[in-house]
């Protein structure tokens, strides 16, 4: 064993250079660049989200078959961390230290990522577009090179909460919400718009196969007229069929990490289906208050829709096509554009520089915060009403920040899908 | 009252999944005396696989066959390929053994069906029923459950005591040698064992489906409750299981629904404690447990 | 020359001390010369060292299964974290007080295991791994502990004497391993000495070990304390490593990894501690690289290296039913013999390979001659098995 | 009947028996004698297949024993009765009885033979639905011997029924083996310390020492043998 640690650390040590052409940045060589990523595979966080590592890679694989970026293709290298930080350290150590990637890119969840976050800062690995909601990612002053890029969940809080206070003036508003950063952030968001003596209710579960009864049994009892979820998609249908069971039928509203209506149609298909009818989606969900940022998947009329689900018929087609498979292709659309602008020979440097500088529009509906100032991802989002399979938008965008700033309308249209995956240049 | 009744009709319909996995676990614990940590993993994989009969158009009915078909055969097969060669080695190799279990089990389901868990059918509507104009937390699918797990424990239970085949398993899970000289083939009756308890655990699964969904680490919280409620009931007794877990079931659901849903889990703990406190094997063990 | 190894013969002390300096040695050679992921891999294979060195005291030499140890570990973890974020005391310090405060839970789940045996003691540590992250969630507790995210820890800083270049992670790997040469270095004294012998007697026979006036009780609560504040180090050692302390980090799985460990290394000893650990940290980054350039489809190369991880603990305790360290005896027993049996043929026929006995009752660490010899009563074919998990 | 010829048992490392010979004849009762660790509790658990020997052969009738299972040696028509009897303390009484002759899957023939049993030992008929776990310890060796019986054995193995009986609790039981073979025809082998009150229904007897046999002779011969008697039998 010792001569074979001895060997690898040998080649191991070589440091940055020996690959000819490349710009010289760790991971690139003249033909390719190599990220990596941290992702639950397996463990409690699989369920949904395994499905986002494999949504990038197809679509990176995409890109690649249609040339690559200056000739690069993209090699993405994720792992697998179970969900537990332990494993989260090592294995991205390992993708710095070992595998010598560019980037870290969309590793996902809270108390996992925020472990290696000073990690990757100190060693200067840009660390993009991490995959989880929560404010702490920008911090340009203390982590200059992580950038968030889903929009954060005080920002969707205070959306959510600003339409159903308008919405629903006098009402009673009861939540249900994960009890960590994603729900906790998510409520912050809600009271910072929803009065107070408003909210009858505040119940909150721990993932993980505990019964939720006694919560969804205590929101019903409150009477509540509209009941907003911060939860994930399981128990966003765990709490509908609780509702069901006490014939409970408050107005919902659902936090989007929670609502794409294709994984909630499959986890609610066996229940209360409609004999013969030809209606897409489950009547469970119809009517659903959410919001987006990005397209959704049910939405076939959308140019980002059909280019998604195009790139997934050709390398994934055993995944279902839902909320995940357009969150991961978007994100790896984003880091397109983001290499494309690092320039012909990207450098670590470069790339956070050029999304310092950057104004990327697409897939989302929304801007991204970016800025030398901010690293938060997208700023806003829009709200909509599940119909169907799909979130029909209600109003215009709306963009605000995660403090106490206004929520403004944002009026540009959304743009078009490239047809070969890669932004025109520019 | 109205919430008291509803946790402890939430706490009941989920007492008595968990005392459907805690008796699987007793009927291998007595037989063969291995802690089986593979039944969380052998009841998910029997309920994926009628999860892909009802996927293909099978009935309910022919799903909840083949799981409980599919069951029988598997905790067989699993006894005599990966558990018959650790039953005479140290205890903790078969504690390895069914752990290694779990985890193939658990890997081979999301090789085969992915991580993403699907729905799964309730027999009958998970409307709760009305009393006096007051929904409550009990459905007729709640009532199927309590009637399924009910029936199988009084089928056990006539087999074990009115049938020869009851007989001989009993005699080869209480003195495995003596039963040998009476001419009892000991080791069909541990892998009789074993199957009829997976059989029992992947009822356990088709039932508990509905309410966590079908996924490869859906039930992994059924393995520990179910054993939280064998150890509390006492690993040497049938019906101590039933009872350990309706116990279990409304301990869970009180702590839920009073105390804090985040002190679930330790709520689990502070129950196991108590009782082992007051019994150190369970409740229903005999105190001169037997010691030969 | 003659004279030191009569010496090392003689004394277990000046054994395990040239034992310990030996690995230091080695270890200073191995970790200098490796790159700084391979000395990650070594601090994770050190810390988690301790963890199974202390679960081998008590499982394997006092027959006191234990599911919770990786409990014992996110109280050493946080204990560390803590203390650091608070006072900011130096590192051994802070170490010793993970062991510490670990020792102090290990006092109070000693005390409520004491009483129970088999799989019952099997449950309430179970419940106890299950349960006990869990409290970090919980609201009043949230502030100090972190809730679900947990807490960080800002990494230690290398002395600077060691120069301005030198990698953070050999210096991890330093802390980590001297942690682990001295766990194994005080646990080895321990369970040779007076200590050991009684835990091993309680173990055997706990009825003729009291009848000959060791308090059982005590003494098995003495072992949990030791193996607990064994974890804790571990668990220390955890959180100056990944610099972490999070509920995340101590799933159930962990506690049974730990179990799974004691078995494939050897029951009972504590060489097959350090194999249980390598394996711990080996076998999954092997297995993951194989899936990462399987090129399979999503769903099986996500799923490989658990159903790897998994048929190798199958594998691995029906191969090796004695763990790697009783395997390897195994074969140099059988090495031995052949060697003396060409010098000197065997007599009496061996006209079959299986004689009544050939599994080992219990927890067996050495062949002792009692176990060799013991009663026929004891050796049906499938009698006995409950006692022995019930010990 | 039964031929045991150069038996070779050993426990790991140490040898219970070394080579051991032995004959019964139909129909006798064939005792064998020795100190505690002798190894005649081992020759019987060899006999009865529960040990697999190094080297030997036990045969019966003609069939070598040693390479099948206790089932199918127990289907042979051997009963073995183990050591204070073995009876299941779970089970009652009744479920004792019917285990013994569960094997021969004859559920009449079995009920009869139960019926038969509770005649031939009346204190066994009323306590028929109590739990072995109720009896006393002369109950105990009743109900084992009985449940011997059920199944018809042609051979019976009997382990130290005197174990902690009362003598004149001893005396009824060897008297019922000696009848079991004059009137039914069976064959005894009976493993005994106390060579005293085996000797007086024995037709033959075998004297073991460290697993060796060093005497075999008529029952009658060695109970004259002054010199055997003490050296390996104490009275």
């Amino acid at each position: 064993m010792t001569a074979a640690t001895l060997a690898a650390a040998a080649s191991g040590c070589g440091g940055d250079g020996g690959d000819g052409g490349g710009s010289g940045a760790p991971g690139v060589t003249a033909t390719t660049v190599t990220i990596g990523s941290h992702q639950p595979l397996t463990g409690p966080a699989a369920p949904g989200y395994s499905a986002n590592s494999a949504a990038s890679k197809a679509f990176f694989d995409y890109v690649n078959a249609n040339g690559g970026i200056n000739g690069r293709k993209i090699v993405y290298k994720y792992v697998d961390d179970a969900y537990n930080p332990t494993q989260t350290v090592s294995v991205t150590q390992k993708l710095v230290l070992q595998d010598k990637v560019f980037a870290i890119f969309n590793g996902l969840g809270t108390p996992t990522h925020s472990k290696v976050v000073d990690y990757l800062n100190a060693q200067r690995v840009p660390d993009l577009f991490v995959a989880s909601g929560c404010g702490c990612w920008d911090e340009p002053d203390k982590h200059p090179q992580t950038f968030g890029w889903q929009v954060d969940y005080i920002r969707e809080g205070k959306i959510l909460g600003d339409y159903i206070k308008k919405t629903y003036a006098g009402k009673k508003v009861a939540y249900f919400y994960q009890n960590d950063d994603f729900g906790q952030d998510g409520v912050k968001g809600l009271d910072k718009y929803i009065p107070k003596d408003q909210v009858v209710s505040r119940q909150s579960y721990q993932p993980g196969g505990t019964d939720i009864s006694a919560q969804a049994q205590a929101i019903a009892q409150s009477k509540a007229d509209v009941v907003v979820l911060f939860s994930i998609p399981t128990y966003t249908a765990l709490f509908r069929l609780a509702a069901l069971k006490l014939n409970y039928k408050p107005t919902f509203a659902v936090s989007n990490v929670g609502s794409d209506p294709i994984t909630l149609t499959g986890l609610l298909e066996s229940f209360a289906k409609k004999g013969g009818s030809e209606v897409k989606g489950s009547p469970l969900i119809q009517g659903m208050v959410t919001d987006g940022y990005l397209s959704a998947p049910g939405d076939a009329s959308n140019s980002w829709t059909q280019l998604f689900k195009k790139i997934h018929a050709q390398y994934i087609p055993k995944l279902p096509f839902n909320g995940n498979i357009v969150y991961g292709m978007s994100v790896a659309y984003t880091f397109v554009q983001a290499l494309q602008a690092a320039g012909k020979n990207p450098t670590r440097k470069g790339v956070v520089d050029a999304l310092e500088k950057s104004h990327f529009t697409g897939p989302g509906v929304v801007p991204f915060a970016f800025s030398e100032k901010s690293h938060a991802g997208y700023t806003g989002a829009v709200i909509g009403t599940i119909k169907g399979e799909n979130v029909v938008p209600q109003g215009q965008p709306l963009t605000t920040d995660d403090g106490d700033g206004p929520i403004q309308p944002y009026t540009a249209p959304q743009p078009q899908a490239p047809a070969n995956g890669v932004p025109a240049a520019g | 009252m109205v919430r008291f009744i509803n946790l402890t009709l939430a706490g009941i319909t989920s007492g008595v999944v968990f005392a459907a996995v805690a008796l699987a676990l007793v009927l291998i614990w007595r037989s063969t005396r291995i802690v089986n940590f593979a039944q969380g993993g052998m009841l998910m994989f029997t309920t994926f696989l009628a999860w892909s009969v009802i996927d293909r158009g099978g009935s309910y009915w022919l799903a909840l066959g083949v799981a409980l078909a599919s069951g029988l055969v598997l905790g067989a097969v699993i006894e005599r390929v990966a558990v018959r060669p650790v039953e005479n080695k140290p205890p903790l190799n078969a504690v390895i053994v069914t752990l290694g279990l779990f985890v193939l089990l658990q890997a081979s389901a999301g090789m085969i069906w992915g991580d993403t868990p699907h729905s799964y059918p309730p027999a009958f509507t998970i409307k709760g029923l009305s009393v006096g104009g007051t929904r409550l937390l009990l459905s007729p699918f709640d009532l199927f459950v309590i009637g399924a797990v009910a029936a199988v424990m009084m089928l056990l239970t006539l087999l074990f005591v009115r049938t020869d085949l009851g007989l001989r398993l009993r005699a080869s899970a209480f003195a495995p040698e003596i039963a040998r000289l009476q001419g009892v083939r000991v080791g069909r009756m541990l892998t009789l064992g074993w199957a009829l308890a997976a059989l029992v655990g992947s009822l356990a699964g088709v039932l508990i489906a509905p309410s966590v969904f079908v996924g490869p680490a859906q039930f992994d919280s059924m393995l520990v409750f179910g054993f939280t409620a064998a150890v509390i009931g006492g690993l040497d007794s049938p019906a101590g299981a039933v009872v350990g877990g309706l116990l279990l079931g409304c301990a869970l659901s009180y702590v839920s629904g009073y105390v804090s849903s985040d002190l679930v889990t330790f709520g689990a703990l502070a129950a196991l404690i108590t009782v082992l406190m007051i019994r150190p094997s369970g409740l229903f063990t005999a105190s001169t447990g037997r010691r030969v | 020359m003659g004279t030191v190894l009569n010496v090392l013969r003689r004394s277990t002390l000046a054994r395990h001390t040239a034992a310990a300096l030996a690995a230091i040695v080695a270890l200073y050679f191995l970790t200098t010369a490796v790159g700084p992921y391979r000395d990650l891999q070594i601090a994770q294979a050190a810390y988690l060292t301790c963890a199974v060195a202390g679960l081998t005291v008590l499982t394997g030499l006092g027959g006191q299964i234990s599911l919770g140890h990786g409990a014992f570990m996110a109280v050493g973890a946080y204990t560390a974290v803590l203390v650091i974020g608070h006072w900011g005391w130096p590192l051994a310090a802070v170490l010793a007080a993970a062991a510490g405060v670990t020792a102090v839970a290990g006092v109070v789940v000693g005390a409520v295991a004491a009483r129970l045996h088999g799989p019952y003691l099997a449950g309430a540590t179970l419940a106890f791994a299950v349960g006990l992250p869990g409290l970090a969630n919980y609201k009043p507790l949230t502030d100090e502990l972190g809730g679900q995210n947990g807490l960080t820890l800002v990494p230690p800083i290398p002395p600077a004497g060691l120069g301005e270049t030198f990698p953070l992670e050999r210096w991890q790997s330093w802390i980590a391993c001297l942690g682990a040469v001295i766990t194994l270095f005080l646990l080895g004294n321990l369970v040779r000495g007076r200590f050991g012998r009684t835990l091993r007697a309680s173990r055997d026979d706990e009825i003729a070990a009291a009848l000959s006036g060791v308090r059982v009780a005590r003494l098995r609560i003495t072992a949990t304390v030791v193996s607990a504040a064994a974890a804790g180090l571990g668990g220390g050692l955890l959180a100056v490593v990944a610099t972490l302390a999070a509920p995340g980090a101590f799933p159930l799985t962990l506690s049974l990894q730990l179990i799974a460990a004691i078995i494939i290394g050897g029951l009972g000893s504590l060489p097959g501690a350090v194999w249980g650990a390598l394996i711990l940290v080996y076998v999954p980054t092997w297995a993951s690289d194989l899936s990462t350039s399987s090129g399979f489809s999503h769903n099986i190369a996500s799923n490989l290296p658990l159903a790897i991880y998994g048929l190798v603990l199958i594998v691995v305790t029906l191969a090796f039913p004695r763990g790697l360290q009783g395997g390897l005896r195994d074969i140099g027993g059988a090495v031995r013999r052949r060697a003396r049996k060409r010098r000197d043929p065997a007599p009496g026929p061996r006209a079959s390979t299986s004689g009544p006995t050939t599994t080992h009752p219990g927890g067996a660490d050495e062949a002792t001659p009692d176990q060799a010899g013991a009663r026929p009563d004891d050796r049906g074919d499938a009698g006995g098995r409950g006692e022995r998990l019930r010990r | 009947m039964l031929e045991v010829k150069g038996l070779t048992v050993h426990y790991g490392a140490v040898r219970a028996l070394g080579g051991v010979d032995l004959s019964v004849d139909e129909g006798s009762v064939t005792a064998v004698l020795g100190a505690n660790g002798a190894g005649k509790t081992t020759l019987l658990r060899t006999v009865s297949g529960l040990l697999k020997p190094r080297a030997g052969s036990v045969e019966l009738d003609g069939r070598e024993l040693t390479r099948l299972p206790v089932e199918d040696i127990v289907r042979l028509g051997v009963a073995h009765v183990p050591q204070s009897g073995g009876v299941i303390t779970e089970l009652t009484v009744e479920e004792n009885l019917r285990l013994g002759g569960l094997w021969r899957r004859d559920r009449a023939a079995l009920t009869r033979r139960v019926a038969e049993m509770y005649e031939l030992f009346p204190p066994l008929a009323e306590r028929r639905a109590r739990t072995a776990a109720t009896l006393s310890g002369g109950e105990r060796q009743m109900l084992a011997l009985a449940r011997a019986l059920t199944g018809g054995p042609r051979l019976l193995l009997v382990d130290e029924p005197s174990l902690g009986l009362a003598p004149r609790v001893v005396a009824q039981l060897m008297a019922v083996l000696r009848r079991l073979c004059d009137e039914d025809g069976r064959t005894v082998l009976l493993v005994e310390q106390n060579a005293r009150s085996a000797l007086s229904v024995a037709d033959r007897a075998v004297v073991l020492d460290l697993g060796a046999v060093v005497a075999a002779e008529a029952a009658a011969t060695l109970a004259a043998d002054d010199r055997l008697r003490h050296a390996y039998l104490g009275f």
